[in-house]
């Protein structure tokens, strides 16, 4: 096999050596080293249970919200290049994504059905979670990060709802900034704190875009580090259990 | 087996009491006696991580698919003396919004979303029924009476702002859990799950059910100047 | 990613029967030939994705005027165009305002004749012959063209060689 | 389940291609007198209604204007000067007189006048009154509206 | 369980992977090949194999550039990507019938369509590349394509005055000037006149109970069965200015018995004197003389009667005043004799001239319009009215403001409603998300709304307040036309250059010639540098044309010069010195700079020239064909018979070097004279003199 030669060839060179530092994963060993060695896959536990691995036991929700994150950034990153967060310019923006820009419309979509899905994604695991008692100890902080991330979700997608200027957009976030102000004491100021004004104007659109591409996804990315360590310390998923019981 | 997964260390200063980590439940049906779970241990690498490939592949193409298909909205440029007829928030807020057609703004946008996350925050610091025991397995009759009247009191609350998407859910999950009180001669398999249900499932079933509720009703019911009209209209 | 597709290729058990790693081998590839597509694949979309298809840009030709806006033997720079109208008694010539060398704007200097750049001393001639300084090469000449009103059209996208001046 | 799964795999493709071919809708039929910039009843038959296009409306003005007094029975403002003059004027619709004349023909003998074409010199000449688009408008009017229809002659029309 | 199989995965598992990667990468291929196959690709290429067909392939393609063409005007904030399917569009040579679209080329019209695009004027989406996002209403987008027949809409926004290219645009503003739309309506550029409807202050003694009846019922002089206005049988095109309101019974009786209680100013009995009273009572075709005095007066210039001719029955007359066929029916007497003696001490705004009359004449006419104008049967279905119960008055009263009658009548003590009808200005940039179409089943566009609305209001909106109108399909598009022009100001400054604006002139003479035309109207005919009517000539440079004796002449005695037209100038009974007065003014004021009078002497013409002349007129130049010398001629121009008495010298040959140039739009020819040919041609139109104007009532005849 020609391939495999070539590949085993290239795993043997220095370079290939210095990056990955090890051989291929090929018993339990190196395997559990493939786990260690990589900054990214550390958060994972090296061995799961094989009941945490049925599509029943999690529905993978939290897998989809995960990975509904790592479209959102690529594509959030993509769509960044073509906008402008200024007044008409944003509209005017998202017009040449639809016609002009090579998979511009696609990138939007493939954005906006990411956001929706994450949302139900994330309240659907929150609510499987609850069911499966995940919540109970040693999870409880787990569960407060979650409750947080779930929150993080909302704000980034709305957010992001006011980016592209439409109708839409302005009176979604005019009509939820005024649920907000309607807080005792600090709401008006919060309000006016979100917006950079008393109006939806070119400061709230600012603010929504550094808040939606800059402080919550960094945010977001830090809270969901955490929470994947967090179920590798508390002792893997809480599954299995309730069927336990039930037996 | 599972050295790592149910570990119970007990730290010098840890007072099993005050923070209890779960050993195992020893209930009357069950003994002592610590069985080896009968789950086996799987590599990570590679088990999980070519499940969460396959998992984002099929997420994808499902993304891609309805990418294709749908488009994302775009409407008019925002024109700030053009108020939309309804003017709704984005879809997860719109249960929110149904509140506030029916409850003072203080309540409906602060203190009822603020109650429920404070609330889902807290849950695993009270260790109430930890156990997870049904909700009448004890102390049946007074049990019974305090749910009519909380649940009473409730629906008195709601009927008084004529909240009625919140109120028919309400009575909905509320009907269920009394059919679950009564001991049927030939319970249906639904009745006895519902019988084995503790009070968090019934809260959070509720909970569940009048957000549903009122996103839908916010999302598809709703027309101009928050009217009721029907989707298919 | 790649770690996982190095495994499941190369991660043959020795035990199973001879089909059985065929299998493994062909749906190993398959998975690994698609991966590489799609990265492939996704490199080009990305390179077309980023490639603007219109442009938000001024206009490369320009209209400068009817052409007795121009004094004989004259020298314009047209400011928002970065171009000099020179006129000769040969006719109308075009000149690039920007130097060969980094391409910042020069100036007219009338009191030497010459066309200037302050950023490192290049200098050129009124036709943009190079003179003297590091500019590797003379101004370019852009096409200039009479509208059928009467005005002088400047394209800046088409240059020409020297020489060639437009008569009135 | 193996088997399911194949075709899953299968179909979820095939819809994603389909998807692609999204269906256009058909641009409707184009009805002549919706898309015309103005309409004039046919001389011979007034239930017909002739779409003129945006040139041939401005040689209806210019027309309506200028030549309608000698070269309709009726005006704006009423009886027309035609029956005053010899000799006749021909309609303006009158196909069998102008079909056969070349553009070029016409053209020259609204702008230098019937003298200089060698015809009746009442056709005053228009060249200095209207420009020569208005000239080719009025023209592509005349041809409209001509009464039998008028055909272009295989030879484009020059510009 | 061994270690091997902890690590190890299923072959199973790996075929899925397998085949999910294989539909991973085709479902991610979909987008990127779709991307390749874009509609506007495919028109380009389709261009570049049409231009292989063509004739001129080599400069079809030299200007053809692959891509997104745009047209981008960042100060008018358009965009415009039509050009890159419409290749053709400034090929000259793509321009017949046959090119298929897009690509054909567009008609020439006055402005560089590579440099404003498409959709300044057609409207669509500009930035879209897709068929039916460019031209089809879409959420994004609610401006579609504009049907072309309203495309003079386009015109409008920028050029709010009138241009000779947009006849539709500029019918349309004038109906929507004439029918009064600006009473209920703000209007972009059409002002509310001082006046819209009479002023209803004494109508009460105007008019009866029952006639004002059977007015609100159908204010029209007879309505068929079909809702036709119909005169005798015959079915007018012209609209009476008072629309049909939808109004009750109850609600008509209660208007007009509050109506009949409107006596502000009492009427005094007609008082003529005895002696012609006497003279005149006796003749017995009284009313026949009294008809030929409104004839000679040209009474029907303004107005129009109902003419039976044969079969066929016609309104003949202007518009400017009502229709007067039944008039007799309907007014109180003695109101009419006071009318005609001083219209504007009964409405100060009313447009009809105060004539100078004579006892015996008014007399005469009155005679004629009250028992020949008349019609018994006119209120024979009018029910019964009594005396106005106070509680119908109170109704009445309420009712005039609620169904916005004091929008257009002024009544003394009653101030109208503000914003009685919704503001137009800005309803051609409307979106259909800002229009109220109620439960209505009209296409969801502006197009369908306005005309549904004119056509019949309560199909959009069963409250609605709007009377009935009823407009050929002609002026319906008209009207369309003028209200989807109305976009309102423009958004910025520089589009706001781009304006041109309406001119509004206004002729306000001074002094004793201001009194004289403020009291004979002149200007509700004649336009003066821009401002007044259209039926009459422009009076602008008459000083500069027209001899001061000519015109005194004229004034006492007007005739017509051109046979062809209707309308004649009424006969005002003017005094000597009036008519000095205006001649003066005339003379001294309205001059044109071009037309030196004291550059042409007289005396250079000679009889020779003129003898040249006369052969120009009649065979170089055939003018016969259009003007009348003496009874020969044609009737296009004005009859030249007395122009030697009429025309000044200079005007005559500044006129025939450029007609033009004086006249903007006149229909006379500019000819390539030579000096000499106008030299003779004016000395020959000098020698064309009438003894001294014939008597009154000599030219009468053409249409009437």
């Amino acid at each position: 096999m020609t391939t495999e030669e070539m590949l085993n060839r290239l795993r043997a060179t220095r370079a290939w050596m210095s990056i990955f530092r090890r051989g291929p994963a090929r018993t339990n060993r190196t395997r559990s080293l493939a786990i260690f060695g990589n900054v990214f896959l550390h958060l994972l536990p090296v061995k799961v249970r094989e009941q945490s691995l049925r599509v029943r036991a999690t529905y993978y929700l939290g897998t989809i919200s995960f990975f509904m994150f790592v479209v959102l950034t690529l594509t959030g990153i993509f769509l960044m290049f073509y906008y402008h967060p200024a007044a008409p310019q944003a509209y005017l923006d998202m017009k040449d994504l639809r016609f002009v820009v090579s998979n511009g419309v696609f990138l939007r979509n493939m954005h906006r059905v990411a956001a929706h899905i994450m949302v139900i994604a994330v309240f659907w695991h929150m609510f499987h979670v609850f069911y499966r008692g995940g919540y109970r100890p040693p999870h409880e902080f787990n569960w407060a990060i979650g409750v947080v991330l779930l929150l993080l979700t909302l704000l980034l997608s709305y957010t992001g709802y006011l980016l592209p200027w439409d109708q839409l957009a302005f009176w979604a976030i005019t009509v939820g900034t005024n649920i907000l102000s309607s807080a005792p004491f600090v709401g008006p100021q919060l309000r006016y704190l979100l917006l950079g004004g008393n109006l939806v104007g070119e400061n709230a659109l600012l603010r929504f875009y550094v808040l939606h591409c800059v402080i919550l996804p960094l945010l977001a990315a830090l809270l969901i580090a955490v929470h994947f360590w967090r179920i590798r310390k508390d002792g893997g998923l809480t599954v299995g259990e309730s069927n336990e019981r039930d037996k | 087996m599972s050295e790592t997964n149910n570990k119970f260390e007990a730290g010098i200063k840890s007072n099993a009491l005050k923070a209890p980590q779960r050993v195992v439940f020893i209930t009357p049906k069950t003994s002592a006696q610590v069985k080896e779970r009968s789950d086996r241990q799987l590599m990570s690498y590679p088990h999980l991580m070519l499940r969460e490939l396959i998992a984002f592949e099929v997420l994808t193409i499902l993304l891609v698919v309805v990418a294709l298909v749908w488009d994302a909205p775009l409407e008019q440029l925002a024109n700030p003396l053009l108020t939309p007829n309804p003017a709704k928030a984005p879809w997860y807020f719109l249960g929110l919004q149904e509140l506030l057609h029916y409850f003072p703004p203080l309540v409906a946008g602060i203190v009822i979303p603020g109650f429920v996350v404070v609330a889902l925050v807290v849950i695993p610091y009270f260790n109430v029924n930890i156990k997870g025991e049904p909700v009448w397995a004890a102390d049946r009759s007074r049990r019974f009476l305090s749910f009519i009247a909380s649940v009473g009191l409730l629906l008195v609350f709601l009927g008084l702002y004529r909240a009625w998407t919140v109120l028919v859910p309400t009575v909905a999950i509320a009907g269920l859990t009394i059919v679950s009180f009564f001991q049927l001669k030939r319970p249906h398999r639904l009745i006895t799950f519902l019988q084995t249900r503790p009070l968090s499932w019934w809260v959070m079933t509720w909970f569940i059910a009048v957000a549903l509720t009122l996103t839908v009703v916010g999302t598809f019911f709703r027309g101009p100047g928050w009217s009721w009209v029907w989707p298919w209209r | 990613m790649s770690d996982v597709l190095a495994t499941t290729i190369a991660g043959r058990p020795e035990e199973s029967g001879r089909g059985e790693i065929g299998r493994r081998d062909f749906f190993n590839a398959i998975a690994a030939g698609a991966f590489g597509i799609a990265g492939l694949g996704a490199l080009v979309v990305t390179y077309r994705y980023l490639l603007p298809n219109a442009l938000f840009e001024p206009s490369m030709n320009f209209r400068a005027g009817t052409p007795d806006l121009y004094p004989l033997d004259s020298v314009t720079y047209m400011p928002d165009q970065q171009v000099y109208i020179v006129r000769t008694a040969d006719g109308f010539y075009a000149v690039s305002a920007v130097c060969t060398h980094l391409g910042c704007n020069t100036q007219w200097k009338p009191e030497a004749n010459l066309i200037a750049c302050p950023c490192h001393g290049s200098k050129f001639k009124s036709d943009g012959t190079k003179v003297e300084g590091p500019a590797p090469r003379s101004l370019p000449h852009f096409a200039i063209t009479l509208t059928p009103d009467g005005e002088l059209l400047v394209d800046k996208l088409e240059t020409i060689k020297p020489g060639q001046a437009l008569r009135v | 389940m193996k088997r399911r799964d194949l075709i899953l795999f299968l179909i979820i493709p095939s819809i994603a291609i389909l998807s692609s071919c999204q269906h256009k809708p058909a641009a409707a039929p184009a009805n002549p007198l919706l898309n015309a910039y103005d309409v004039e009843q046919s001389s011979t038959d007034p239930q017909r209604l002739i779409p003129l296009n945006y040139q041939q409306a401005q040689g209806k003005r210019v027309f309506n204007n200028n030549c309608v007094w000698c070269h309709a029975d009726s005006t704006p403002a009423g009886p027309s000067n035609r029956s005053n003059l010899t000799p006749t004027p021909p309609l303006f619709t009158d196909g069998e007189t102008f079909n056969s004349l070349s553009d070029d023909l016409m053209r020259n003998t609204i702008t230098l006048g019937g003298s200089a074409m060698g015809k009746s010199a009442i056709m005053p000449p228009w060249g200095q009154t209207l420009t020569p688009d208005e000239i080719r408008a009025v023209l592509a009017y005349a041809r409209a509206v001509a009464q039998p229809p008028y055909k272009a002659s295989a030879r484009p029309a020059s510009q | 369980m061994t270690a091997k199989k902890m690590g190890e995965i299923s072959t199973r598992l790996r075929a899925i992977f397998a085949l999910v990667s294989v539909a991973f990468v085709a479902v991610l291929a979909v987008s990127p090949v779709r991307d390749f196959f874009q509609s506007w690709k495919r028109y380009e290429k389709n261009y570049v194999s049409y231009a292989q067909t063509r004739p001129d392939t080599k400069r079809l393609l030299a200007d053809f550039h692959p891509g997104i063409d745009q047209i981008w005007l960042p100060e008018m904030r358009v965009l415009d990507r039509c050009t890159t399917c419409h290749q053709g569009i400034s090929q000259t040579s793509l321009s017949d019938a046959s090119v298929p679209q897009p690509f054909r080329a567009h008609p020439a019209i006055p402005h560089d369509v590579k440099k404003w695009g498409c959709v300044v004027c057609h409207r669509g989406q500009g930035p879209a590349t897709e068929i039916s996002e460019a031209h089809e209403t879409t959420l994004a987008w609610e401006q579609p394509l504009l049907p072309i027949r309203f495309i003079q809409a386009s015109c409008g926004v920028c050029h709010r005055a009138d241009l000779p290219q947009t006849p539709k645009l500029n019918r349309g503003r004038e109906l929507l000037s004439q029918l009064n739309c600006s009473g209920c309506h703000h209007l972009q550029d059409i002002e509310r006149p001082a006046m819209l409807g009479p002023d209803l202050s004494n109508v009460g003694n105007k008019l009866t109970r029952q006639w004002i009846y059977k007015w609100l019922k159908e204010p029209h002089t007879v309505v068929d069965s079909s809702g036709n206005t119909v005169v005798d049988g015959y079915e007018t095109v012209e609209e009476p200015r008072m629309p049909q309101f939808r109004l009750t019974d109850p609600e008509i009786k209660a208007l007009s018995a509050y109506l009949t209680t409107l006596k502000g100013q009492p009427i005094e009995p007609a008082k003529f004197d005895q002696g012609v009273v006497a003279s005149l009572q006796k003749s017995p075709d009284l009313a026949d003389q009294g008809e030929v005095r409104f004839r000679q007066m040209f009474c029907t210039t303004c107005h129009s009667l109902a003419v039976t001719q044969g079969d066929e029955t016609k309104l003949i007359g202007g518009n400017i005043g009502p229709e007067l066929t039944k008039v007799g029916s309907k007014i109180n007497p003695d109101w009419l004799v006071a009318w005609l003696r001083d219209p504007q001490s009964y409405l100060p705004h009313a447009l009809m001239p105060r004539y100078r009359w004579s006892d015996q004449d008014l007399y005469k006419v009155t005679q004629y319009i009250n028992t020949r104008l008349t019609d018994p049967e006119l209120l024979s279905n009018v029910p019964p009215l009594e005396e106005p119960a106070q509680e119908e008055i109170r109704l009445g009263q309420r009712l005039f403001l609620e169904k916005g009658c004091a929008s257009c009548h002024v009544i003394q003590g009653v101030s109208p409603q503000k914003d009685f009808g919704p503001d137009l200005a800005i309803l051609g940039s409307k979106n259909v998300s800002q229009l109220e179409f109620g439960n209505s089943s009209i296409p969801r566009n502006i197009i369908s709304y306005i005309q549904a609305k004119i056509t019949d209001p309560l199909s959009v909106n069963p409250a609605a307040r709007m009377p009935q109108y009823r407009l050929t399909p002609t002026d319906l598009d008209a009207i369309t036309t003028a209200l989807l022009g109305m976009t309102g100001s423009p958004a910025n400054s520089s589009l706001a250059r781009l304006i041109v604006p309406r001119a509004q002139g206004a002729f306000h003479p001074a002094g004793a010639f201001g009194e004289l035309s403020d009291r004979y109207k002149c200007a509700a005919c004649h336009r003066f540098n821009g401002d007044g009517g259209n039926l009459a000539p422009e009076l602008s440079f008459e000083g500069s044309r027209a001899q001061r004796q000519w015109i005194m002449d004229f004034l006492k005695n007007p005739q017509t010069l051109r046979p062809t037209l209707i309308f004649r100038m009424p006969q005002f009974n003017l005094t000597d010195q009036d008519a000095s007065v205006i001649a003066d003014y005339l003379g001294m004021v309205t001059q044109s700079a071009a037309v030196k009078l004291s550059a042409v002497d007289q005396k250079q013409f000679t009889p020779q020239m003129a003898e040249m002349g006369k052969q120009l007129y009649e065979v170089k130049y055939q003018c016969n064909a259009c003007h009348t010398i003496g009874s020969a001629g044609g009737y296009v121009g004005p009859n030249l018979s007395n122009a030697g008495n009429w025309l000044n010298a200079a005007w005559i040959e500044e006129w025939l070097k450029n007609p033009q140039a004086l006249v903007p739009g006149t229909i006379e020819p500019r000819r390539s004279l030579t000096e000499q040919e106008v030299q003779a041609l004016t000395a020959y139109v000098l020698t064309l003199k009438q003894k001294a104007p014939g008597s009154a009532g000599t030219t009468a005849g053409g249409a009437q």
